[in-house]
């Protein structure tokens, strides 16, 4: 067997994979193949490191050295500066935004240091494809213990002590829940993995199922021995091809060695999991329209109670958890609860991952003990604001979420602080905002979204979202009139508290926590028509400086509309009844005389 | 493929691959382990350090010591290769010359093991590669 | 709706699909998973046929295929592009990107150039923030793409 | 029995666990307003998706408001049915509702009957305060049904109807968000779906998205047309709803207003499709025999048990679902056609006249019979047997129209001869009836003795499907019978895998069979209004002086005067059909 010296991870996350992060390994795997270092030198696909903005990202073992944005070229330099001549590469070291200086060690980083990984543990660090590497951190053992030492009352105990709460969105305390689906009798039950992750900027559960597909498998099983199941299914959307295939590589892996299949352990203990498929619907993430779209139906909810504990998949009790729950489970169990209850809050013990997105510097998957601050995850992970702009406002739990400002910043995030701030963890999409976002273009954006996605059942959704769309798009426009405002609070109050579903019920958030947190730029668009970020384009004004203006013509000969007039070399000036807001004119004009009002 | 039939099964599986990946658990916190590194430059190669290498890490291993063992490249002291660096946990690092294995067992047994120093020390005037 | 006559070796592979499925109602969405994959979409023959062997009714059917946006009745074009609208590419400028491929492709999301080249569809959120934004034209994905990129990209077909 | 206590509005109320807050609140007078919800228990039928919103109410603790229909009552409850916020809310909901409504109600054939309407009146509801773009579909319409998707407000009363009830399974709800509706297959119309026209979803909706296709212009010009001889025929159910649309009970028989009626409008020969009922009993009857004889005496291409045939919604259902059995049901037409057919060749002859100078409108309770009159093969050369068929409303809409005040009406009798009938053909009316009318004449034809207990109370009832065993001296019957389409399926998978152990089954469409036809006054929901025109309708059996179809001395003249007997040449030409099998893939356009 070859005695590696050098492992060379390589991410293997969607992300880098899409910049060409699998050539960058072949690559690898050629360059050390040419210098007779193959026995020395093992090079791994790992799941995601998280640093998505610095893709792809290679890490070198032992020495940890973390080389970003690198390209398949970079594979002999590596090879042949790093692993020979022992050597950094020093271009493809990470730049302190701050000090400018580079920093080769991933501990160092900003974007690390802070970071506390549990449900990641293992993502960037092992290869997702290997069982063997995951049994060697410790894998499966959680299972084999709770089997062979504990009674599934016991176990759900250890859930229920460790306050785990679903990383789902709602936090519901997993294992109550657990507790729930074990007391409903029936001769058939369900462990059901939610991995529909459907918010738009979010990859969470993406990247678990990429990077650790075992740790989601052993505590399906977990969770079947306890609440007495022999069956686990997996809702994931097609849309992800790459998590899809690892996870049946697991399921393989996991079956061969017999950890799923009959008689686990030697136990008697049987539970086996398969795949189902989600075609596009972002409802289906509601755990009552997931299951009726297991069951082949269109994916609409349908009204709680029965809760899926009681009547799920099938009618049978049905045990529901996100991908992110599931992968706290074997820490918990390894670890004890009393160890995770001491991270995070006294409420919402643990931590939380992360997709931090939109306009901050380092773009990621991140995962912070629960109680961290906005300010420390947006500046201090997240290295601040993209380009020195400044801070608007962060997004947080997506189409379900509300936006939070400045005030917010110290806001320590967990369940409870996020929902008493009007916006809720959702499954953990963070999307922040500078200067030039406009909060009801914003508002609007989610809105669209959440009427693309409404199943239609129920009136609130259907045509309630609808409605408060088209009052958005109408102040966008500059069409808002008086009373608009009260009549889209009112509508988006009646809809929070009619909508069938989570999901209708918590589509008004963004609406009401910009209403609420940005209530002038609400007004400034109906009472003055103006967007004050500047871009709604129908409130935008375009005007020439006649003290700039030398009258060349230009503008007005590439204006599409002949919307600018004036004699030559005299002041232009523009009908802005006429005019498309192109900008065409701001692009020629030599003199900078057009500006946008 | 055989199954893994108990608890027991697994555990000892575990303890068989754990050593896939020490390597890169030890990097994680590699301050609190002795490291060190093998001048491998085409000089060192030349010298026979690739032998060295492959012994410390063999050593080290069957001796559970919890060392991290890397390869770095040429430290300037060509007449003296191979050349190796040991950094002990808090202590600075020292530069050993002409580490051919009988070597490299003494530098283990006394200075890795037992803090004692040993002959062929290349004094500390030296500059590291991460100090270029 | 174009009259589509299916080979009758498909409509065999299309029967024993859904019998792999052993005619469960239940796998209905993984039938027709299957069947948008042999077919690259699912004219109203396909769902008939799968109705006749799944023993549920052609409405149900289509209720299923037009309530999710993976499935599409439309054949999709040589080179099927999709612009991510998922928050993180929407802050980063998505909309004017997806924009200029209207403009170039001179087709609304959704459809597909007359030549059957191109097809445009708007997708959630691939999951490659960092990359944003994003564009994916068959297997292969465009990151950080800017307006002034389109023409580019484009010219790569 | 566990019972739980809570309050609605204040007032304590006890009910029994898994009562629903809609039940309890009913239970106390309190009537919370629902829309998309009805339930109708002895019809198999419960639609309570708890879409609408309209019936949500204040839960105390709970953080939104609760929907009525969907919640099951828990014990310490407290509940508010119009706080501010509740009131607030729901009208809020039925503005939504309407600001995606076309605003016809004046031109809209559910106008007076629509519940949107009701509900938008009584809560007062004075302007739509949201409004925005309205969803537009295309028209669509069949022989039978008018679909008018743009008036769907998404209850999904009619897809239930559609697929658990009748199991039909035409309809279903596509698209999603704004665009969702309920439609065929590829959103196809009707015509080219496997659609029975049972009417069952027209029965059901509360606005005007499904209604029946309107004919009463054509009576109008068929009436006014003076080289028409027109001549109506009305079928047993009609008479025992009628009244209700001038507001008369549920229950009342108005056999005598509605002839009056029909001849102030105009009709040249008012008859009775019952006389056609009786004669349908003498041919089915017949068969039924013959089948049975030849079967116990050993022939093997006589296939039993015997279907019924003269519900057209149930005859399309076996050519679409089950053609490999269409030479099981009788093939005798229905009523309706056998009318058609005796009236345009026996009474056209009689009268002297071509059949293309006589006009034959029915009124049936059926929105299937429009379908059934436009089949090709009832009609002689492009002439159909059945010109024109209207529904009860439509009846009650042509009274209106003429400004007859109905419920003064002196009662009146219907022409000879094809408007004497029995009781047997009364009873056709409601589930059950097809079948005991059958035995009445079948036992005595088959043991020569006289039946002196005519009412025959086990093939009576309402539960969707029946069995009873009726001793023909010595030997017995087996019988089956089954109302709603579901239930009928049910049965016919019996019969498909040789289980079913019937000599005869009778098979209607519509829960409760004919007085609950597509056609029929609207009920709402309410079960009750069945019941009353069930009991209605042997209520009307047991006051005629003849009870037996064969005993109806027209009858008997006609097949004196001009068939010869049951069966015969004639009546195989006339009175006899065949059945296609339509399994064919619904076709694409």
């Amino acid at each position: 067997m070859a005695k590696y010296k050098n492992h060379i991870l390589v991410c293997g996350g969607t992300g880098c994979r899409a910049s060409e992060s699998e050539a960058i390994a072949s690559n690898l795997n050629a360059s050390l193949s040419e210098n007779n270092l193959q026995d020395d030198v093992q090079v791994v696909r790992t799941g995601c490191f998280g640093f998505c903005e610095k893709g792809p990202v290679v890490k070198m073992v032992p020495d940890n050295t973390f080389y970003v944005h690198v390209a398949p070229d970079d594979a002999e330099d590596i090879v042949l500066e790093h692993v020979i001549k022992g050597r950094k590469v020093e271009r493809l070291l990470y730049v302190d935004p701050e000090t400018k200086e580079h920093v080769s060690d991933s501990r160092h980083m900003d974007f690390y240091k802070k970071q506390l990984r549990i449900a990641l543990r293992n993502c960037g660090f092992i290869n997702p494809e290997n069982i063997d590497e995951y049994i060697a951190r410790d894998g499966y053992s959680a299972l084999g213990t709770i089997m062979e030492e504990m009674t599934p009352e016991a176990a759900i105990n250890v859930v229920k002590d460790s306050g785990l709460r679903g990383r789902g969105g709602g936090g519901f305390p997993s294992g109550l829940k657990w507790e729930l689906t074990r007391k409903s009798e029936a001769d058939q039950k369900y462990v059901v993995c939610n991995a529909d992750e459907g918010d738009p900027g979010a990859f969470m559960d993406r990247s678990i199922l990429e990077g650790d597909p075992h740790s989601v498998l052993e505590a399906m099983a977990i969770c079947g021995y306890c609440i007495g199941a022999d069956r686990g299914l997996i809702y994931i959307r097609a849309e992800y091809p790459l998590a899809i295939k690892r996870l049946k590589i697991a399921i393989e892996q996991a079956r061969d060695y017999g950890l799923l299949g009959n008689d686990i352990f030697g136990t008697g203990f049987n539970f086996d999991v398969e795949i189902r498929y989600g075609a596009g619907a972002f409802v289906c993430g509601e755990e009552t329209a997931l299951i009726h779209s297991m069951e082949g139906l269109r994916g609409e909810p349908t009204v709680k109670p029965p809760f899926p504990a009681q009547s799920g998949y099938k009618e049978k009790p049905t045990n529901v958890n996100n991908v992110e729950t599931f992968a706290n489970i074997p820490a918990i169990f390894l670890k004890g609860a009393d160890w995770f209850k001491k991270i995070g809050t006294e409420k919402s013990p643990g931590t939380k991952v992360f997709a931090l997105a939109g306009k901050v510097n380092n773009v990621g998957l991140i995962e912070v003990p629960m109680g961290t601050t906005l300010r420390e995850v947006i500046f201090d992970i997240g290295g601040g604001i993209k380009g020195g702009k400044k801070f608007k406002a962060v997004q947080t739990g997506g189409p379900s979420g509300g936006c939070l400002t400045e005030d917010h910043l110290d806001l320590a995030i967990d369940y409870d602080g996020l929902l008493a701030s009007g916006s809720m963890m959702g499954s953990g999409g963070m999307i922040v905002m500078d200067e030039d976002d406009c909060m009801v273009s914003v508002a609007k954006f989610y809105l669209d979204f959440t009427v693309e996605e409404s199943c239609g059942k129920c009136t609130p959704c259907r045509v309630g979202n609808k409605r408060l769309h088209e009052m958005l798009d109408k102040i966008t426009l500059g069409q808002g009139e008086e009373g608009d405002l009260t009549r889209l609070r009112n509508l988006a109050n009646v809809i929070k508290d009619t909508a069938l579903c989570g999901l209708g019920q918590t589509s008004p958030n963004p609406v009401l926590s910009t209403m609420d947190n940005f209530p002038e730029e609400y007004q400034s668009h109906v009472k003055e028509s103006k967007c004050p970020a500047g871009q709604c384009r129908a409130l935008m004004q375009y005007v020439i400086n006649s003290k700039l203006c030398v009258g060349c013509t230009l503008c007005s000969r590439v204006c599409p509309v002949d919307a600018i007039s004036g004699e030559k070399k005299l002041p232009h000036v523009i009908d802005s009844s006429v005019c498309i807001k192109c900008g065409a004119c701001i692009e020629k004009c030599k003199f900078g005389a057009i500006s946008i009002q | 493929m055989s199954k893994v039939k108990n608890l027991q099964d697994l555990k000892k599986m575990r303890d068989d691959l754990k050593g896939k990946i020490t390597l890169r658990e030890k990097s994680d916190h590699p301050d609190s382990l002795v490291q060190i590194k093998v001048s491998m430059a085409t000089c060192g190669i030349a010298s026979g350090a690739r032998d060295t290498m492959n012994y410390m890490v063999d050593e080290l291993e069957s001796q559970a010591v919890d060392a991290v063992v890397t390869q770095t490249g040429c430290m300037g002291y060509c007449y003296a290769e191979p050349t190796i660096e040991v950094t002990l946990p808090g202590e600075k690092p020292v530069v050993f010359g002409q580490v051919d294995t009988k070597k490299a067992s003494e530098i283990i047994e006394k200075y890795i093991k037992n803090g004692e120093l040993v002959d062929g020390i290349i004094p500390d005037s030296y500059e590291t590669i991460d100090k270029k | 709706m174009a009259k589509v006559k299916i080979p009758e070796n498909k409509v065999q592979e299309l029967r024993d699909l859904c019998k792999n499925f052993d005619n469960e109602p239940g796998e209905l969405i993984n039938v027709l998973h299957g069947a948008q994959g042999m077919f690259g979409y699912l004219p109203a023959e396909v769902q008939e046929i799968v109705a006749d062997e799944m023993n549920v009714s052609v409405a149900h059917v289509y209720g299923v295929v037009t309530f999710y946006s993976f499935f599409s009745m439309l054949p999709k074009g040589k080179h099927p592009i999709s612009i991510c609208m998922g928050t993180a590419c929407y802050v980063r400028g998505a909309e004017k990107v997806l924009d200029e491929f209207k403009r170039h492709l001179e087709v609304k999301v959704g459809e597909t150039t007359p030549d059957g080249k191109y097809s445009l569809s708007c997708l959630r959120c691939v999951g490659a923030c960092g990359l944003a934004p994003v564009v994916t034209i068959g297997e292969r994905v465009y990151g950080r793409v800017s307006p002034e990129d389109v023409r580019g990209i484009l010219e790569e077909y | 029995m566990n019972l739980v206590k809570l309050t609605i509005d204040n007032k304590p109320v006890v009910v029994e666990k898994g009562t629903t807050l809609l039940e309890a609140a009913k239970s106390i007078g309190v009537n919370i307003p629902s829309l998309c919800y009805m339930k109708m228990d002895d019809m198999n039928f419960e639609n309570k998706p708890g879409g609408c919103r309209v019936c949500v109410v204040e839960v105390e603790g709970r953080r939104n408001l609760a929907p009525a229909c969907k919640t099951e009552c828990m014990e310490g409850m407290e509940v508010h049915t119009h706080s501010v916020r509740v009131i607030n809310a729901r009208r809020t909901v039925v503005e939504l509702i309407l600001s995606d409504h076309p605003p016809e109600c004046l031109t809209c054939a559910k106008s007076g009957e629509c519940e949107l309407q009701d509900l938008a009146q009584n809560l007062g509801i004075r302007e739509i305060h949201y409004t925005g773009e309205q969803s537009t579909y295309k028209g669509d319409q069949s022989p039978a049904i008018i679909r008018e998707m743009d008036k769907c407000i998404m209850c999904r009363r009619c897809e239930t109807a559609c697929n658990e009830v009748q199991t039909v399974g035409v309809l279903s709800a596509v698209n999603r968000g704004f665009e969702s509706v309920v439609a065929p297959a590829f959103e196809m119309d009707l015509d080219h779906s496997v659609c029975t026209y049972c009417g069952q979803c027209v029965a059901v909706c509360p606005t005007g998205a499904l209604t029946e296709r309107d004919y009463t212009w054509k009576v109008i010009e068929a009436l006014v047309d003076p080289a028409k001889t027109v001549v109506v025929q009305t079928a047993p159910a009609v008479r025992a709803a009628l009244g209700e649309a001038f507001g008369m009970e549920a229950g009342n028989l108005v056999t005598g207003k509605m002839v009056a009626a029909l001849r102030k409008l105009g009709f040249d020969y008012v008859f009775d499709t019952d006389f056609a009922a009786d004669l349908t009993i003498m041919e089915e009857g017949t068969e039924l025999l013959d089948r049975l004889n030849r079967h116990l005496n050993g022939d093997q291409d006589v296939k039993l048990p015997i279907l019924t045939s003269c519900c057209p919604g149930w005859v399309k259902f076996f050519e679409h679902h089950f053609p490999e059995m269409k030479d099981v049901p009788s093939t005798a037409k229905s009523p309706q056609q056998m009318f058609g057919s005796i009236a345009k060749s026996y009474f056209a002859k009689k009268l002297d006249k071509k059949r293309e100078d006589l006009v034959v409108v029915s009124v049936m309770p059926c929105l299937a019979k429009k379908y059934e009159c436009t089949r090709e093969e009832f009609s002689v050369n492009g002439d159909a047997d059945v010109n024109v068929s209207i529904s009860t409303r439509e009846l009650a809409q042509l009274i209106r129209n003429a400004n007859i005040d109905f419920t003064s009406l002196t009662d009146e009798n219907f022409d000879n001869p094809l408007g004497e009938s029995t009781g047997a053909s009364v009873i056709f009316g409601t589930t059950g009836g097809v079948i005991e009318a059958a035995v009445r004449t079948a036992y005595e034809v088959h043991t020569g003795k006289t039946l002196e207990k005519v009412d025959f109370e086990e093939l009576r009832g309402m539960e969707g499907s029946r069995k009873a065993t009726v001793d023909f001296d010595g030997l017995k019957l087996n019988i089956g019978i089954a109302h709603g389409l579901g239930n009928a399926r049910k049965l016919l998978e019996d019969v498909k895998s040789g289980k079913s152990e019937f000599h005869a089954i009778e098979i209607m469409a519509c829960p409760g069979g004919c007085i609950g036809g597509g056609g029929q006054p609207y009920h709402h929901g309410d079960v009750d209004i069945l019941k009353k025109r069930q009991r209605a309708i042997y209520e009307e059996d047991a006051g005629k002086p003849i009870r037996k179809s064969h005993e109806n001395p027209f009858i008997q003249e006609l097949y004196a005067e001009f068939l010869g007997k049951p069966l015969s040449d004639l009546s195989h030409e006339l009175l006899h059909t065949h059945y296609f099998d339509r399994k064919k893939k619904a076709e694409v356009k």
